[in-house]
């Protein structure tokens, strides 16, 4: 599926340089450093140490690619599946694991499930779990952006079932007209949960979907990591010359199950599975980088050893963080606490500490 | 009779309506090849195909908007939200058409959708896979609204909604899904709507409950036994049309009365039977009503057997109530 | 603005015959008829005899030939100004005037503002104010049919403005997935009240964002009554012979206000007006039958003569109609009054007596 | 100072917070060249430009989530909703995002967008140009509802609204955007929210209502006091927060309760003072607390006068409550 055979592309893609050859050691070392948190994360659900994992595998290019050629003053507005964006942005996995499990070192203060997290340090906006609506607040920071004077874009994530929410209509709509610098970036990972791409709407690709709206759509093989950042690169500059927003459907495949929820063999086959996995976009970086001697099997053995002992002092760190504080409940739903909200923290206090009976 | 659970009954209701019905349709994100992601659907796509069975795309705008016109035409639709948190985008669609399509068209039109949602906490979902939103609907006239609480009931309620003339929004307790069994009567089976149940008859406290909330309630009245506290308590299986008959003649006898439901309390579906109370029962009662629900912010992950009404903090409501005035 | 001028056209048009010769004299006195309903409404709105008034001026052609395209079978989803509809579809004057009045003769039951009536008897789908939100029910509809091998074509009305809301998208998405005999019938006057066509979305045309959705789209002159029967009737063939739905931009114009509360001067120049007033598409009609010798002005007088006498006895009627009983205000919110709407009925009676105090 | 209407004292505290702040801006359909159907953005576009006036595409989704993203970015958009009837399409952005950024990131992301629109009945709107769905936004945790009654306060409490750093549901009573006028303070007027104001004192029955109820309340007090009826009407202004201190103040003194609101009774917001007064004020209670309010019907066209509580049947209720007991 390369750019030319993968559907309609209704905005030029300059045949420029691809990911910067002297980063391309980082941005390996970031995929494949997504992929084994993903690989860890599912075990720590299985043994009950986290709530619930969302698995990005397979998506790793796409990802770690698009947030290489965004700039830190960006905004990014992501979905649920979005770890490589995140780890691109510097968010650190101790943060990353605080949140999965929900503890007092938790920015979000326990209140969200695992994967919706989100920094405002590093500008990457806290995830909801209905799917959407981060599309037109993209649009609507972008406007802001362009009030201010600030030269940056937006980007939000999102999947292919996802075209067919209402704001990602609202979205482009208000994009189009107000002509904002926006990034809509599509990774068509081929299934929403059970349903596959093709029933989920009959347009010829993803990214023609733009032509409704009058923003140009360009169609990626979200498997190459420097088709990927040309695209998102090109309309990043688009964007900040006063050109508008892109519709990018970087076409990928999710190798896992949709969450730890999911039992992707009810729906998928295996032979489909096999097909994409031969793909695998980790691989095809790895291939690349020991093919032009940057990287040896012995190195890679190494690095993820490195990776793996990260990984494991960060969840370390995470799991011998306290509990978050049960009165807390009552904190951030406004500014101040309303002297209903003093009352009922009151009513919780007897029943907060554990034992109580009203603990879990 | 053997036991089954909660989420069994659903898929017994929805397989014996299809079965008994040519027009009852199932439609909604992954209720087809996948069986539903709590496999409330499981077994049907099988059984009747795809033309019954439809897997739509991600849009509760329109699985509920094609409802409705299929509902408009003469079938009996039944639409599942996979989780009720993802029922807003289809509110418009709700509130604007599927509730005032009789009324505004003098009674030409008539709307007999089923939408079916597991709904609730308990089930580590955060503030996206956990809200009681019960309060919207009722508020909203023109809906009818239905939260079983076991699975005799919930196949026995939802057969009634299914064959119902009028639009009903029938929310299932996900958390007790699997965890409540129970036996259910084979074959057609159905209760009507608008009818409590007294799930344990008292004399001290009445208490009303519903959905996910019965066994935890069950659970505090059981423990107050010992201290002598005789609590009834009393199932409203259906919001809309309530049994306020069965509310009054229970605090009529009681005097005392204890509202739970794991909803946000301001201006939840618990202020209505307290405004009833005050209303229609003001002499005779001997306490304040009591709410005890789920509190006035956003539904917390890590917290949320803190923020869910315990067994412990509803024993301590109808025990103050109880020893009250 | 020819069909080959007015923009991408993305299925084609059967150079086919027009509207059949012989129905021209009664499908201009079917536009004419509505012509002078709407002259009359206003009037009466001015006159404070009816509450509101939405005029279709400028959009006869585009709704009569498009009306006369359909089966008695076929089912509509009207917006709010579709009278031209109604009367192909044969809903008599007495029943508007009826529903305007909100009388005890209004087959509504007083229930609703004017202009948004419905007749099952017709298949004309009684219509709310939110906008768009029909689109959807046509294609849950057209769904209904399928299953029933019915062999009829469901067909939905709305606005340009109206292509910006959630039901155009999810409504266009249905039907391309499902693929069902539904007619998108879009008429862009080129106004959402003071929101011009241009501003509302960045697409070439309106009939473009078909592509969106895997779903053919046709411009045509809605001024032109030909053009717009030649299109429905082949949008028509093919949903039947299972060739799924069309989406049809009719370009026409509102030669009047959004509705008897706008001014339009606020926002649109004279200029523009007088440029579309005179492509009106009753004298457009008129002129052919008048160069073809099947009308002369004085039969055009004397038509208008008819069809003035027709409405003026059809408003008496509906005038000298009782009201509608108060106590109906507690029918049909279900199928069967609750003991609560029963308690509420009988709170209301003491108050709803004529100088009550409860009463107007 | 000079008497100006309600739907001009909107529009004096738009046009003095964009002047104040140019972080100020005002987004929505119809609002800038038309200055709004209801004209309550009149002159903003031509002092402040396109920029700062947005005239958005026909999509309430849009409007409310654009204006999330302006917030979220650091600017204070004042969104307008054409009529409150149409907000349902937004319903996901309000409820899912906009009343739970804040608290869903851990306070890092404050969401301070006012979303302004008219809401209720007696303008012959029929079903969807009258309705008042305020029990939806106040359920919702994380929202600030406020409803003003006349010119001054909506000067006011629309100013603190917009320098509020939470969302805020600014409801107005579109019946009286011209028929109530009053002075109103020029220059800086801020009103707090949480405050209920005493707009006629009494000592026989408290009268809680707000928005376009209170000249309709007022009009039933002054019929029963040649009665001898003394009635206390309390403008509750803010719905969250709620003054329940100068609710449970007024029904201490007078043992007596009438809420008047012309949404449908049924779970509406006058439930939750009817279970405030039956859990904090029950043993002061000399007689039954009613609800006069609109019926758990949609809104009728023809018969709207009967739909909504007119003075007469306000009084009926007051009478009766202060007979009663
Ligand atoms: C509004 C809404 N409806 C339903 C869901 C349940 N749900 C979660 S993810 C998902 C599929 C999303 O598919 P896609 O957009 O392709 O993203 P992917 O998960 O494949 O990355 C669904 C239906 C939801 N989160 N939000
Ligand atoms: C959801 C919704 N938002 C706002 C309105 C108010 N409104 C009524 S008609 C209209 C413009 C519709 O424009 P268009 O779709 O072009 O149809 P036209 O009136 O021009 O026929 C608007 C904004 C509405 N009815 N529904
Ligand atoms: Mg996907
Ligand atoms: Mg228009």
């Amino acid at each position: 599926m390369s750019e030319a055979a993968a559907g309609r592309r209704t905005a030029p893609v300059a045949a420029g340089p691809g990911l910067p050859p002297e980063d391309l050691p980082k941005i390996y070392r970031t995929m494949l450093l997504a992929r084994l948190m993903d690989e860890r994360c599912l075990s720590l659900q299985r043994q009950g140490r986290i709530g619930f994992y969302v698995p990005l595998q397979g998506q790793e290019a796409a990802q770690v690619a698009c947030a290489w050629a965004l700039e830190p003053t960006d905004w990014v507005f992501p979905a649920y599946r979005e770890l490589g964006i995140a780890l691109v942005r510097g968010i650190p996995l101790t943060t990353l694991f605080d949140q999965f499990i929900g503890n007092a070192g938790d920015i979000l203060k326990g209140r969200q499930m695992p994967n919706h997290y989100g920094s405002r340090d590093h500008r990457f906006v806290t995830a909801s779990s209905p799917v959407g609506t981060q599309i037109i607040h993209a649009v609507g920071a972008a406007m802001a952006a362009q009030r201010h004077r600030d030269p940056i874009v937006t980007i939000t994530f999102f999947g292919d079932g996802t075209t067919s929410s209402n704001d990602f209509h609202s979205g482009l709509n208000f994009a189009g007209v107000f002509h904002t610098p926006t990034i809509f970036f599509c990774q068509n990972n081929q299934w929403a949960i059970s349903m596959p791409r093709e029933h989920q709407t009959r347009s010829e690709t993803l990214a023609v979907k733009g032509t409704a709206y009058g923003v140009p759509g360009v169609v990626v093989d979200g498997m190459d990591a420097h088709a990927v950042y040309r695209a998102v690169r090109e309309a990043r500059s688009r964007a900040l010359s006063g050109g508008g927003p892109t519709l990018i459907e970087a076409q990928v495949y999710r190798l896992g199950p949709h969450s730890t929820s999911d039992d992707p063999k009810r729906y998928r086959t295996d032979a489909e599975m096999a097909e994409w996995r031969a793909r695998d976009p980790v691989e095809r970086l790895k291939g690349e980088l020991v093919r032009s001697g940057q990287l040896t099997e012995a190195d890679d053995e190494k690095l993820k050893e490195e990776l793996r002992t990260e990984i494991g002092a960060a969840l370390k760190q995470a799991e011998s963080t306290a509990a978050v504080d049960p009165l807390t409940i009552f904190d951030d739903v406004f500014a101040v606490r309303t002297p209903r909200l003093d009352a009922e923290r009151e009513e919780l206090r007897p029943y907060s500490a554990p034992g109580s009976g009203g603990h879990p | 009779m053997t036991e089954i659970t909660l989420v069994q009954a659903v898929n017994q209701a929805l397989a014996e309506a299809m079965r008994a019905d040519p027009d009852v349709l199932v439609l909604g994100e992954d209720v087809g090849v996948n069986g539903g992601v709590f496999r409330a659907t499981e077994g049907l796509f099988k059984e009747f195909g795809a033309d019954r069975v439809v897997d739509t795309p991600l849009s509760e705008t329109g699985i509920v908007g094609a409802a409705i016109g299929m509902a408009l035409y003469g079938l009996k639709p039944v639409a599942e939200i996979q989780f009720v948190d993802f029922i807003y985008p289809a509110f418009d669609q709700i509130v604007s058409e599927l509730a005032k399509f009789r009324y505004r068209s003098g009674g030409q039109y008539p709307c007999p959708v089923v939408l079916r949602s597991p709904y609730g906490g308990g089930i580590k979902g955060g503030l996206y896979h956990s809200q009681s939103p019960e309060a919207y609907f009722a508020h909203t006239s023109g809906l009818k609204v239905v939260v079983p609480s076991n699975p005799a009931d919930a196949k026995g309620l939802l057969t009634t909604a299914i064959f119902d003339p009028d639009p009903v929004i029938f929310l299932e307790p996900k958390r007790i899904y699997r965890s409540v069994t129970g036996e259910v009567p084979a074959g057609e089976h159905r209760v009507p709507l608008g009818v409590a149940a007294t799930v344990r008859p008292g004399t001290d406290v009445s208490v009303f409950a519903y959905g996910a909330m019965i066994p935890t309630v069950l659970e505090a009245a059981a423990s107050l036994e010992g201290e002598g506290v005789r609590t009834e308590v009393i199932d409203l299986r259906s919001l809309v049309p309530l049994d306020e008959e069965a509310i009054l003649a229970s605090v009529r006898k009681t005097g005392r009365a204890v509202i739970v439901h794991e909803a946000p309390r301001f201006v939840g579906f618990g202020a209505e039977i307290a405004a009833i109370l005050a209303e229609k029962a003001l002499y005779s009662l001997k306490a304040p009503v009591k709410r005890i629900t789920g509190f006035d912010t956003p539904f917390p992950y890590a917290l949320e057997n803190l923020y869910l009404p315990s067994p412990a903090r509803v024993a301590g409501a109808i025990r103050d109530t109880a020893k009250e005035g």
